[in-house]
């Protein structure tokens, strides 16, 4: 049959591509040659429009062994023991069916994790949805939280932390954003995804091939529209079961020695991991297509290619162990196939039948073109950032404002979503969901490892650069909370259309904004993941670099917890209270505006404060710490008191003639400390040195919160908020399933 | 004490078990593969929690009738020690060896969470070491907890005192509220009428170090250690005797 | 009137069945090695009540399009009877 | 020969089934007042070899009764058609 002209258009390739493919290759590359560029040269694959951008991230430090580049990111963490991990989105196919959408997700990245040897110690998920006024949205949240819960539950990885939010602008396009972390006792060489060793066997593992999610990576690069629920088959089934047995049997096989490379097919399938496996090798693969194990018949080269079909690893062994490896499998129910060898000559070489059917240099596969489309600032930011929301007038019973804000869905307590998920298993997790970060001991030594996700969309929607700089600072400031050094990040970069220049803008703007905070709190970007196109009809989600950071606790004894613990302690502001309003949770819930200009960020100020937390931490001066975030001030307090089980009386100066700003404002850089009172004046000199305001703002006592405010430091002012500590944290316990109801 | 914990594909409590029984004095582990057929020499068996055979049919359907079940059996039947937690319950109800059968939580998700627990047969050799009616802290962690038996077995559970554990409220009672997932009679484990057999949904190898919330599963294996101890030097004292 | 209905929810014949496999190779391994091929689906019955036969069967249908079944993953079919014929 | 099976597989009518209530209610909250009871059984087919009908027989009673459903709580029916028939 004739091809139709310009028929790689339909598989994605413009039409200069297709030409720079052709010169390149010095040939008209055959159809199939041509979906194989056409998957690696995808957004989803080829990076076409992040990569420069992606360049500015600093990526070595101190404790980086492995930057980006590599299937995930890795640690070091002393005694040979590492941190592997790394982010990946999945928000497309958890739109259209969000159990497996979500489900294979977290298969995905947690297949990253051990394809470098490492021990999968814990999962996050990021998750953002739509309006809960819409039916649909409770339907995907109790998909994808299931579909997270069955396969981290079942594959026996803790699922530790991470973020549950709403905004309007997800409601046709959730965003579904899974972590993982291994460990690694690199006494030996690190596991990598490369293809050397010249005659070596390549090998696929695992489950066999079908016709599952071909499409998937360009379909991850296309806009969702309403045609795709059509488009239906792209969505993948996972097998958590096979995912343990094949982790279990990965990590046996690593350790052997016998295992020269390996990589996990994730987006694009075979093309993509032998691909990859080649081109970092510098060698060339040659694969027989006819020995590819297979789900059904009749399958095309085509699609055995491209087929995303779950639970598949390729692997190259040491030539002559291929037997030994095959038996390794087997006894762990997992199939394993010689399917090809590694070559000298660089190629990427399909046979069926015997005969050559594609043959393509694999560097050239994967070498995408970069792209550095146009910007523009948005229009709509002037609007925005110049609504004054001090102009609008506050409720005058500030306990049931505080209620209302304590029950609302992005502040509430997120128990029922993290119930379902087994936390605990692996009996490492010392600090469960539910604080600023979770914290995993690593058995046999004094040392624990923290972990957090953090992304205020709203903030980068208002103003990108800032609401990125305030994502790593949060997200760093939440470890320090519980005592860990920040070691690195690895973000998900959740954007509309790139090829908007208004988009495009607002990805540039985050990018700066992230790479001027890691670089002051010298904290380097170690993985990640960007995930463009996330539009409904053509228009964009908030701008959402979600920020996944590690931290680690040297010594168990400084672990801090975020809760008040003892009757009689005092409480401290570090940090500094502004007039700020816009973009908060409170003009929100209570004025039903996203607006305004979102909070400003010092990053010296903010390098000072957790510089300050750590050392007083280390110095022994810190009963508890709870970093101020979404609802601002009287929120963390609140949340400080539900942690511990106490009450607190709190007295704030006000300085600023607006109360909703003094107790609701999320001014940056505040943290809420608690410290036995022979410990203030060694804390306050700290803070002195370390040029931090610090501030005496109550002490914990009884059961009640009580907030009271006044303009003078010697008149005991007015009680703005007044109200049992079980009261409170009913409401907060309660909101997610008042809103789900 | 010698235990074997049995690793069945899928199983994902068993490292855990093993580091659990690691910080009980006197005792020692090791794992058991699901193909093998030979447990001489241990005391104790234990079957882990997990989602052996991806839980995928009914949970625990697919691993009870693994080779290692065959063993277990007779291991049991000659008196062995054998402790199945979670999943492992799940096994030892689909292998017959307790009453019963497991369905769905009542909420149908699955539930992460510390319950408290009532002892109620201080008599087993897993429980000597909880007084009475003591209320403990222990995680669970199941999506199928929701154990079922017909009336005249739970009579006869209730008669023979093989009910071992139960959901409680803060004092003692087994209100609707303190049950995590629809358990009939609040039952959180079981035991066989000898009581050498035991199913629990708790995870005790969870609570065995305050840093991770509660040491009060650590009763569970020092009662078998302690048990077992005095098995053995009964059963010294009797060989010695034939000498 | 009374109708009662039986649906019967499957995998679609391209989509994995992990759960079917799964037992599909355990029975093997138990030695019920002439076993092919196992899927597994869903079976529902329903009670309900509809105007007349003809309504019935579009009452369901519709239900198991948006309910009982992910059409995205899955196929259905069903029967419905009229209780007490 | 070559076999094809269907069975299904049913809680006991005194059992209480925790998915049927759900999606049972589901239903009412979303308006489908009309439906007074729903149960969620299992569905499987399997495809097997045996000598002839009979043994086919046989051999998938043993097959339910053993391993396909738990007699506990569950009740099975199934049919046997020859393939190719
Ligand atoms: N999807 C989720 N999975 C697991 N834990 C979650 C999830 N969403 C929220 N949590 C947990 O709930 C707590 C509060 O979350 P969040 O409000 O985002 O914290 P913070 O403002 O400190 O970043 C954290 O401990 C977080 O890990
Ligand atoms: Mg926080």
């Amino acid at each position: 049959m004739p091809l139709a002209t310009n028929y790689w258009q339909k598989l994605g390739l413009t039409n200069e591509e297709y030409a720079t493919i052709a010169k390149r290759l010095e040939r008209v590359p055959n159809e199939l040659e041509t979906a194989l560029f056409a998957v690696m040269w995808s957004e989803h694959c080829g990076y076409k429009h992040s990569r420069r951008q992606l360049r500015k991230f600093p990526t070595t430090g101190p404790f980086v062994l492995q930057g980006p580049g590599e299937n995930a990111g890795v640690l070091d963490i002393g005694d040979n023991q590492a941190i592997v991990m790394k982010i990946e989105s999945h928000n497309h196919p958890s739109a259209i069916e969000p159990y497996q959408g979500a489900a294979t997700g977290v298969g995905g990245i947690l297949r990253d994790i051990f394809t470098m040897g490492a021990r999968p110690i814990a999962n996050l998920n990021s998750l953002r949805f739509g309006s809960l006024q819409v039916p649909r949205t409770k339907y995907l949240l109790a998909g994808c939280v299931a579909g997270i819960a069955g396969y981290g539950n079942c594959t026996g990885v803790p699922t530790i932390g991470g973020e549950v939010q709403f905004y309007d602008c997800y409601t046709g396009n959730p965003l579904v954003n899974a972590m993982a972390v291994g460990l690694l006792d690199w006494d030996m060489p690190l596991a990598r995804g490369s293809a050397v060793g010249v005659g070596n066997p390549v090998l696929v593992v695992g489950s066999a091939t079908g016709r599952d999610g071909i499409h998937g990576a360009t379909f991850a690069s296309v806009e969702l529209t309403d045609t795709s629920e059509e488009d239906r088959p792209a969505v993948q089934v996972g097998d958590p079961f096979a995912e343990k047995l094949l982790i279990e049997a990965c990590l046996e096989a690593i350790k052997t020695g016998f295992i020269v490379g390996i990589q996990d097919m994730g987006a694009a399938g075979l093309t993509s991991s032998a691909c990859e496996m080649a081109d970092r090798g510098g060698c060339g693969i040659e694969i027989d297509l006819d020995l590819v194990p297979r789900r059904e018949k009749a399958m095309t080269p085509y699609e055995l290619m491209l087929s995303e079909s779950q639970e598949r690893m390729l692997m190259v062994a040491r030539k002559g162990t291929e037997g030994q490896v095959i038996r390794l499998f087997d006894r762990w129910g997992v199939k394993a196939t010689v399917v090809g060898h590694v070559t000298a000559d660089s190629q990427l070489r399909l046979l069926q039948q015997g005969q050559v059917i594609a043959d393509v240099p694999a560097s050239l596969l994967a070498d995408a073109p970069v792209y550095t489309p146009a910007a523009s600032r948005p229009t709509y930011l002037s609007k925005a950032q110049s609504f004054n929301p001090h102009t609008l007038p506050v409720p005058a019973d500030l306990t049931e404002l505080l209620g209302q804000l304590l029950e609302s869905p992005n502040i509430t307590s997120k128990w029922p979503v993290y119930e379902q998920y087994d936390h605990m298993v692996q009996t490492n997790t010392v600090v469960p969901p539910g604080a600023d970060a979770a914290v995993i001991r690593i058995k046999g030594t004094k040392k624990a490892v923290a972990f957090t996700t953090d992304c205020n969309p709203l903030y980068c929607y208002l103003d990108p650069w800032t609401g990125a700089a305030a994502a790593v600072a949060e997200a760093s400031r939440n470890l320090v909370c519980s005592g860990a050094k920040p070691m690195a990040i690895t973000d998900c970069l959740n954007f509309g259309n790139p090829e908007k220049p208004e988009v495009f803008w607002q990805f540039s703007q985050c990018i700066d904004g992230m790479v001027s905070a890691c670089r002051t709190l010298d904290i380097p970007v170690i993985s990640g993941n960007v995930s463009f196109y996330n539009e409904t009809n053509g228009a964009a989600v908030y701008p959402t670099p979600v920020v996944g950071m590690a931290g680690l606790i040297t010594d168990l004894n400084r672990l801090t917890p975020m809760g008040f613990q003892e009757q009689g302690d005092l409480i401290v502001l570090l940090g500094e209270t502004l007039p700020e309003l816009g973009g908060t949770q409170y003009l929100k819930v209570v004025h039903g505006l996203e607006q305004g200009t979102p909070p400003t960020i010092d990053l010296g100020k903010e390098c000072r404060l957790q510089s300050l937390i750590l050392r007083a931490i280390e110095d022994g001066l810190v009963a508890s710490a709870h970093d101020c975030s979404e609802g601002g001030l009287a929120v963390t307090i609140a949340e400080a008191c539900f942690a511990g089980g106490h009450g607190a009386t709190v007295f704030l100066l006000d300085h600023m003639e607006n109360k909703a700003a003094l107790l609701f404002g999320e001014s940056q850089s505040r943290v809420v400390i608690s410290v036995n009172e022979r410990q203030l004046a060694s804390l306050q000199r700290l803070a002195g040195a370390f040029e931090v305001p610090c501030q005496l703002i109550g002490r914990v006592s009884g059961q009640s919160l009580t907030i009271r405010v006044s303009s003078d430091p010697d008149i005991s002012g007015q009680i703005v908020v007044d109200a049992p500590i079980t009261e409170l944290k009913s409401r907060y316990d309660q909101g997610l399933l008042k809103a789900l109801a | 004490m010698k235990c074997g914990v049995v690793v069945f594909p899928g199983s994902n409590c068993d490292h855990d078990c093993l580091y659990a029984l690691g910080q009980i004095p006197n005792a020692t582990a090791a794992p058991v593969w699901h193909e093998s057929t030979d447990l001489s020499g241990l005391d104790c068996v234990i079957l882990p929690g997990g989602f052996s055979y991806g839980d995928y049919l009914r949970s625990g359907s697919l691993a009870s009738h693994s080779p290692v079940m065959q063993a277990v059996r007779r291991f049991a039947a000659s008196g062995g020690f054998v402790l199945g937690v979670c999943n492992g319950w799940q096994v030892l109800l689909e292998a017959g060896m307790l009453p019963g059968a497991m369905l769905p939580n009542r909420s149908l998700k699955f539930r992460c969470r510390y319950v408290t627990l009532r002892v109620d047969n201080v008599h087993t050799p897993f429980t000597t070491q909880y007084s009475e009616g003591q209320l403990i802290q222990l995680p669970i962690a199941h999506g199928e907890g929701n154990y079922w038996i017909d009336d005249a077995g739970l009579r006869r559970l209730q008669s023979n005192g093989q009910i071992v554990f139960t959901y409680a409220d803060r004092d003692g009672t087994a209100s609707s509220e303190a049950n995590p997932n629809g358990s009939i009679a609040n039952i959180a484990g079981i035991c066989s009428p000898e009581g050498n057999i035991l199913g629990m949904m708790p995870h005790p190898e969870r609570a065995v170090e305050s840093i991770l919330g509660s040491v009060d599963g650590a009763a569970v294996f020092a009662s078998v250690q302690a048990f077992t101890q005095c098995k053995s030097r009964v059963h010294h004292a009797i060989q010695g005797g034939t000498h | 009137m009374e109708f009662t209905a039986e649906v019967y929810v499957t995998l679609k014949p391209s989509i994995l069945d992990p759960q079917g496999s799964a037992v599909g190779s355990t029975l093997s391994d138990l030695g019920y090695t002439e076993i092919h091929e196992v899927r597994v689906g869903k079976y529902l019955t329903l009670n309900f009540e509809a105007q007349d036969q003809e309504r019935a069967q579009q009452q369901l249908n519709e239900l198991c399009q948006r309910i009982l079944s992910n059409p995205v993953i899955e196929d259905y079919r069903f029967k419905v009877v009229e209780v007490g014929r």
